[in-house]
């Protein structure tokens, strides 16, 4: 019995490693873009699957809202961006959709093989044949090296998950991952909500524009979709976010999770205003800065940056949590918007209005 | 609860994180108080820093443990005088940096994303040289890349852009190297914190792989020979006050890190050829980046390779430290350079900025005789130049007395050569332009007014650099506190 | 050979699929793709070692470094896209040509 | 509780069969279309390991997992 | 081993050629619209069995709700997404295929 269980246990862990090993190999040198970022999906499903054999489901929670739900639209969107300049030709659109395998050549690799030949003129970069063999063996060195010293790596110390579990009757949640996350290392956790908030900065410095436009009013089967399926997400993002104090969960899967609701909206909608909404530039900020005079009010009445009283710390853990969830999201969804938003061609009259689903009516 | 109470000593390190990062939330949710806010800070945040410094100075380095969690649970933040040193030098350029940008960009679309971007990059460099966690410096890391990428993409141009891309790569790669590194040593050693890494004891096996994990990352992000493809286009392409910060101190903090690594974690357990290594690589750096300043067409190309260069000077740190006796000599050479070329490059890249203002290009070769239009930003461009040049009084003369000082004790005289070398291909090129600015022009050459508060920050820095060569018997004794060996 | 051991191997062989790529091709997309790959076999790296310890649960803290890691991951993704779009729209060809300023 | 990892196991080789198709294309929509089959198997994978390992929460991710199936399809189909 | 538990068991057993069914309609059918079909039906079926059989051998009965909606969701999801690529690929003119 007892030798049966492992082999299943070694022949799941086993195929799965193998297919995330293909997958990735797939994915890294297939010719088509498009092929490539389906492969990455898939990727990042596989992966959480691998994050929960290793116990690891706050992880898995993230991995399946953001690496495969939400870097998937990202990728997605780019991409058609970078393509759709290229063929102006709606029947070159076409062909490309009957039939990808036959020519894959029209759209992407033909921006490959510009680039190349521009690179080729350049004689400081890498492409040619030798470099390609030299970065090949370089890299398999590297690999093998880290490899053995991965396999000879002592045991791994038991230390600090024994002062992580003495430390939890006073840590204000149930859920380890929390309690470091959001009290123990919580002031990483504050620096890397200020690399969220700054990479949408970042992105509206690039991409101004804050309005989504695609091209078609949406079938009325998908706005059932969203009636469905727009309430039920929002409802288990809130879940997420309180069961983060006592199971996996927390504020950076609920905030996913509700990004993946705002992204729903605006890509069927036809014209996605985030801009018109006031109160936007509050909701991406206000995790961060809740965090910050948490911080410095901690900082003053108990004299060290962001030590909570120990009888307040549930409660203000999940204030800061409930605020940076507000705030994942929003940055969530305007670095999307950000991503697919034409910045040339601003339409005449922006009106304020956040959402529309038919298409723009010409008599008035 | 007085003033005195909400600042206490201990205190001092989380105002300092905190201050630039609360204004960048204000400047993004209240887009038009952006500026004021961040000139604000730019004045309080400062004074800050220096009590800061007084207080290390007189009651040595202090460590904070954040949330109150001990070591290996909790982050500690770690304030000694190298860190309170690179705070100052930070604040003193940001400082300068912001009311030159007040102007600069003031007439600008990009504005509104400047503010957070800029005070988001001063809190990331705050943090880093306050953190004392390996994980909490990738964090750090993280923060100086994007921000710094984001304000590189501030120009819009598609050299800038294309610069920015290739710069958020390879920050990208340099950080991922970098984690990898800290990764393997929490597997091995089941601590993030520097202060217990310190005292690990006999050396793992896994050791090395992180060291150069780590090393390769950082090396890639401060831009040493031959990772340094990426600098020239974009600190050339950056708006002129974000030139002047990532070259004065954005490639610095990936320096910093990997020598209070190198010095409390790795030194004992590498192998001495490694640091002779890293100084070939610096002196390749010194010889290719003077050289392309030579052949340089354009002002901000020249001071971005003349970068290049002086970045190579920093990683003589390596070598020149390696005998017990010259190991001192060493360690405030290397940090001299990291103050005096702060100082004089940032005045320069302001400098440069004065004359794109004026004149809407940089060309050389069409800059003859400007000194008459912009006889302050010239006088800045040139005491700058004196200190990259390291003639006396400056604090690059400072830098190069003691490097050459611990090459020769050390019997590593071949260093003392590249130094010398150096020092003349960097006349050489400083002259180059030189020459075109100060001729003889009959004509007055066209151009737009410069605001005069552009000029004098300008100013105000290259004499900032001549003055670390005069007060450096203060700027060692802050240094001393603390040291990290 | 155990379970978290096979995984920290998958990790660092992914580590080095990605950089090799990263190294190799040239477009945009595929290299910020080769950065996500790369960036996932550090965290399952890391992930693994956390449950090498003798005890039923897994270190808690690599867990959250990794959480930390894919939130960084996701804007970093993002900023790269906007900007590799950005500049298709700007010069209206693929980015990362090498134009040095002249 | 581990014998459940078989059922799981095979359900989850079923589903990479089915990710050839993402290899074969020829279209993009078929390319999808094997992504959504993931969505649906690593559903199913998911509460059996929820079985297996004992770990009810579990149940969450794949909550999640289904949800969030909709939102890259919906993406994909609302390309212009 | 109750009986409950064998029942679970059995169920999710059953649900396993469903999967199989599934993914072999994917690679074997001739184009998109009965790949389609293999997928909506075969899969969402199995998932149904999958999800009976942990809803038997759940000791909560909120976990059986949880249960219940997941698959609600996915097969309000899987539907109307079927239909939308469907729609698309039609819009598309990718044509059905015939038996030659």
């Amino acid at each position: 019995m007892e030798n049966s269980l492992n082999y299943a246990a070694i022949a799941f862990d086993g195929v799965l490693a193998l297919v995330l090993l293909v997958l990735a190999w797939q994915l890294l040198r297939s010719p088509n873009l498009f092929k490539a970022i389906v492969l990455f999906i898939s990727f990042g499903l596989m992966l959480s699957l691998a994050w929960i054999r290793l116990k690891a489901i706050d992880i898995a929670l993230a991995e399946a809202a953001i690496g495969a739900g939400l870097t998937g639209a990202l990728f997605l969107t780019a991409l058609d961006r970078l393509q759709r300049r290229e063929e102006n030709d709606r029947e070159e659109q076409d062909a490309r959709w009957k039939s990808q395998e036959k020519k894959p050549i029209i759209t992407t690799e033909a921006s490959d093989q510009g680039l190349a030949a521009m690179i080729r003129k350049n004689k400081n970069h890498f492409f040619s044949r030798p470099l390609q063999t030299i970065a090949a063996i370089s890299v398999l060195a590297l690999t093998c090296i880290l490899g053995w010293t991965v396999w000879t790596l002592p045991p791994f110390s038991d230390q600090m998950s024994a002062l992580v579990s003495s430390n939890m009757p006073i840590s204000g949640v149930e859920n380890p991952v929390t309690a470091v996350l959001l009290n123990f290392r919580g002031y990483d956790t504050l620096l890397e909500i200020g690399v969220l908030l700054l990479a949408a900065v970042g992105v509206i410095s690039v991409a101004p524009s804050a309005v989504m436009r695609t091209g078609s009013s949406p079938s009325p089967i998908l706005l059932l979709l969203i009636r469905l399926l727009l309430p039920f997400i929002i409802l288990v993002s809130g879940y997420i976010l309180w069961i983060g104090k006592y199971a996996p969960g927390g504020a950076f899967q609920a905030g996913a999770v509700l990004a993946a609701g705002g992204i729903l909206l605006a890509t069927a909608a036809v014209r996605f205003n985030l801009s018109a909404s006031k109160a936007m530039p509050l909701a991406t900020g206000i995790g961060l800065l809740i965090f910050l005079l948490v911080a410095l009010a901690t900082m003053i009445i108990c004299g060290n940056y962001l030590q909570y009283p120990v009888a307040l710390a549930g409660t203000l853990i999940l204030v800061i949590e409930a605020a940076a969830t507000l705030s994942i999201a929003a940055v969530l969804v305007r670095l999307f918007v950000g991503v697919k938003s034409d910045t040339d061609n601003p339409a005449p009259g922006e009106d304020s209005q956040t959402l529309i689903f038919e298409e723009e009516n010409t008599i008035k | 609860m007085s003033l005195n109470d909400i600042l206490r000593p201990m205190n001092l390190p989380a105002w300092i994180i905190s201050l630039p990062l609360l204004a960048a939330v204000v400047a993004v949710v209240l887009p038009r108080t952006g500026r004021w806010v961040s000139i604000f800070i730019a004045i309080i945040t400062p004074l800050v820093v220096f009590k800061l410094c007084i207080e290390i100075l007189v009651h040595g380095a202090l460590q904070m443990q954040v949330g109150g969690w001990q070591a290996p649970l909790g982050i500690q933040m770690y304030a000694d005088g190298l860190s309170a040193a690179m705070l100052a030098m930070t604040a003193i350029v940001i400082s300068c940096s912001t009311f030159y940008a007040r102007s600069y960009f003031s007439a600008k679309a990009a504005s509104p994303f400047f503010w957070p971007l800029w005070m988001f990059l001063w809190a990331a460099l705050n943090a880093l040289f306050l953190s004392g966690d390996i994980f909490n410096l990738y964090v750090t890391l993280e923060l100086l890349g994007l921000s710094a990428v984001a304000l590189v993409a501030l120009s819009q141009t598609a050299d800038a852009l294309s610069a920015a891309m290739r710069y958020l790569l390879v920050s990208l790669t340099g950080s991922l190297s970098y984690l990898m590194g800290v990764a393997l040593l929490y597997a091995a050693n089941g601590t993030l914190s520097i202060k217990m890494l310190a005292t690990v004891g006999p050396a793992s096996p896994s050791l090395p792989a992180a060291f150069a994990l780590m090393a390769a990352g950082l090396i890639m992000k401060s831009a040493l020979f031959p990772m340094h493809f990426w600098l020239p286009p974009a600190h050339a392409n950056a708006p002129a006050p974000v030139s002047a910060v990532l070259s004065a101190l954005v490639v610095k903090a990936s320096f910093y890190i990997l020598v209070r690594l190198w010095l409390m974690i790795f030194e004992p357990f590498i192998n001495p050829s490694t640091a002779q290594l890293i100084g070939m690589l610096g002196a390749f750096a010194v010889i290719w980046g003077s050289v392309q300043a030579l052949l340089a067409k354009r002002l901000k190309l020249l001071v971005a390779y003349s970068t290049v260069a002086q970045i190579g000077y920093l990683f003589l740190f390596f070598p020149l430290s390696s005998t017990p006796q010259t190991a001192h000599t060493a360690w405030q050479g290397g940090l001299y350079f990291v103050f005096s070329h702060a100082c004089a490059k940032a005045a320069i890249f302001l400098a440069a900025g004065t004359v794109i203002y004026a004149f809407g290009h940089d060309r050389i070769n069409k800059l003859h005789g400007i000194v008459r239009r912009m006889p302050v930003s010239m006088f800045a461009f040139a005491l700058a130049g004196v200190s990259l040049i390291g003639l006396p009084p400056s604090g690059g003369f400072i830098a190069k007395w003691l490097y050459l000082n611990a090459a020769l004790a050390s019997g590593q005289w071949w260093w003392s050569g590249l130094i010398i070398l150096g020092g003349l291909l960097a006349t050489a090129y400083i002259f180059r332009f030189f020459s075109r600015a100060f001729s003889y022009f009959p004509e007055v050459v066209e151009g737009r007014p410069v605001p005069k508060i552009m000029e004098w920050t300008a100013l105000a820095l290259a004499l900032c650099a001549i003055f670390l060569g005069l007060t450096a018997p203060a700027v060692t004794e802050l240094l001393n506190a603390g040291k990290p060996f | 050979m155990n379970i978290p051991l096979l995984y920290e191997l998958v990790g660092v062989i992914l580590l080095g699929m990605g950089l090799y790529s990263l190294v190799v091709y040239s477009h945009p997309v595929r290299k910020i793709l080769a950065l996500n790959v790369s960036g996932a076999g550090v965290f399952l790296f890391l992930v693994a070692a956390a449950d090498r310890t003798s005890g039923p649960l897994p270190d808690p803290v690599p867990h959250a470094m990794v959480l930390t890691g894919i939130v960084v991951a996701v804007s970093a993704t993002a900023l790269a896209l906007a900007l590799a779009c950005r500049i298709h729209q700007v010069s209206g060809t693929a980015p990362l040509t090498d134009n040095e300023p002249e | 509780m581990n014998h459940y990892l078989w059922p799981a196991l095979l359900i989850l080789i079923s589903v990479v069969v089915g990710l050839v198709r993402i290899l074969w294309g020829p279209t993009a929509a078929d390319r999808m279309l094997a992504a959504q089959l993931l969505g649906t198997g690593g559903v199913a994978v998911l509460l059996i390991l929820a079985q297996a390992m004992q770990m009810p929460s579990l149940v969450d991710v794949a909550l999640i997992y289904a949800l969030l199936a909709a939102v890259t399809m919906v993406v994909f189909v609302r390309r212009q | 081993m109750s009986l409950t538990d064998l029942l679970g068991t059995f169920l999710i057993v059953l649900a396993i050629p469903f999967f199989w069914g599934g993914s072999l309609g994917l690679l074997r059918f001739p184009d998109i619209y009965t790949r389609l079909h293999a997928l909506t039906k075969a899969d969402n079926l199995g998932l149904g069995l999958v999800v009976a059989g942990s809803i038997l051998m759940s000791k909560e009965w909120t976990v059986g709700v949880k249960l219940l909606l997941i698959w609600l969701a996915v097969l309000v999801a899987s539907t109307i997404s079927c239909y939308l690529i469907a729609n698309a690929a039609r819009k598309r003119k990718i044509n059905p295929w015939k038996i030659p």
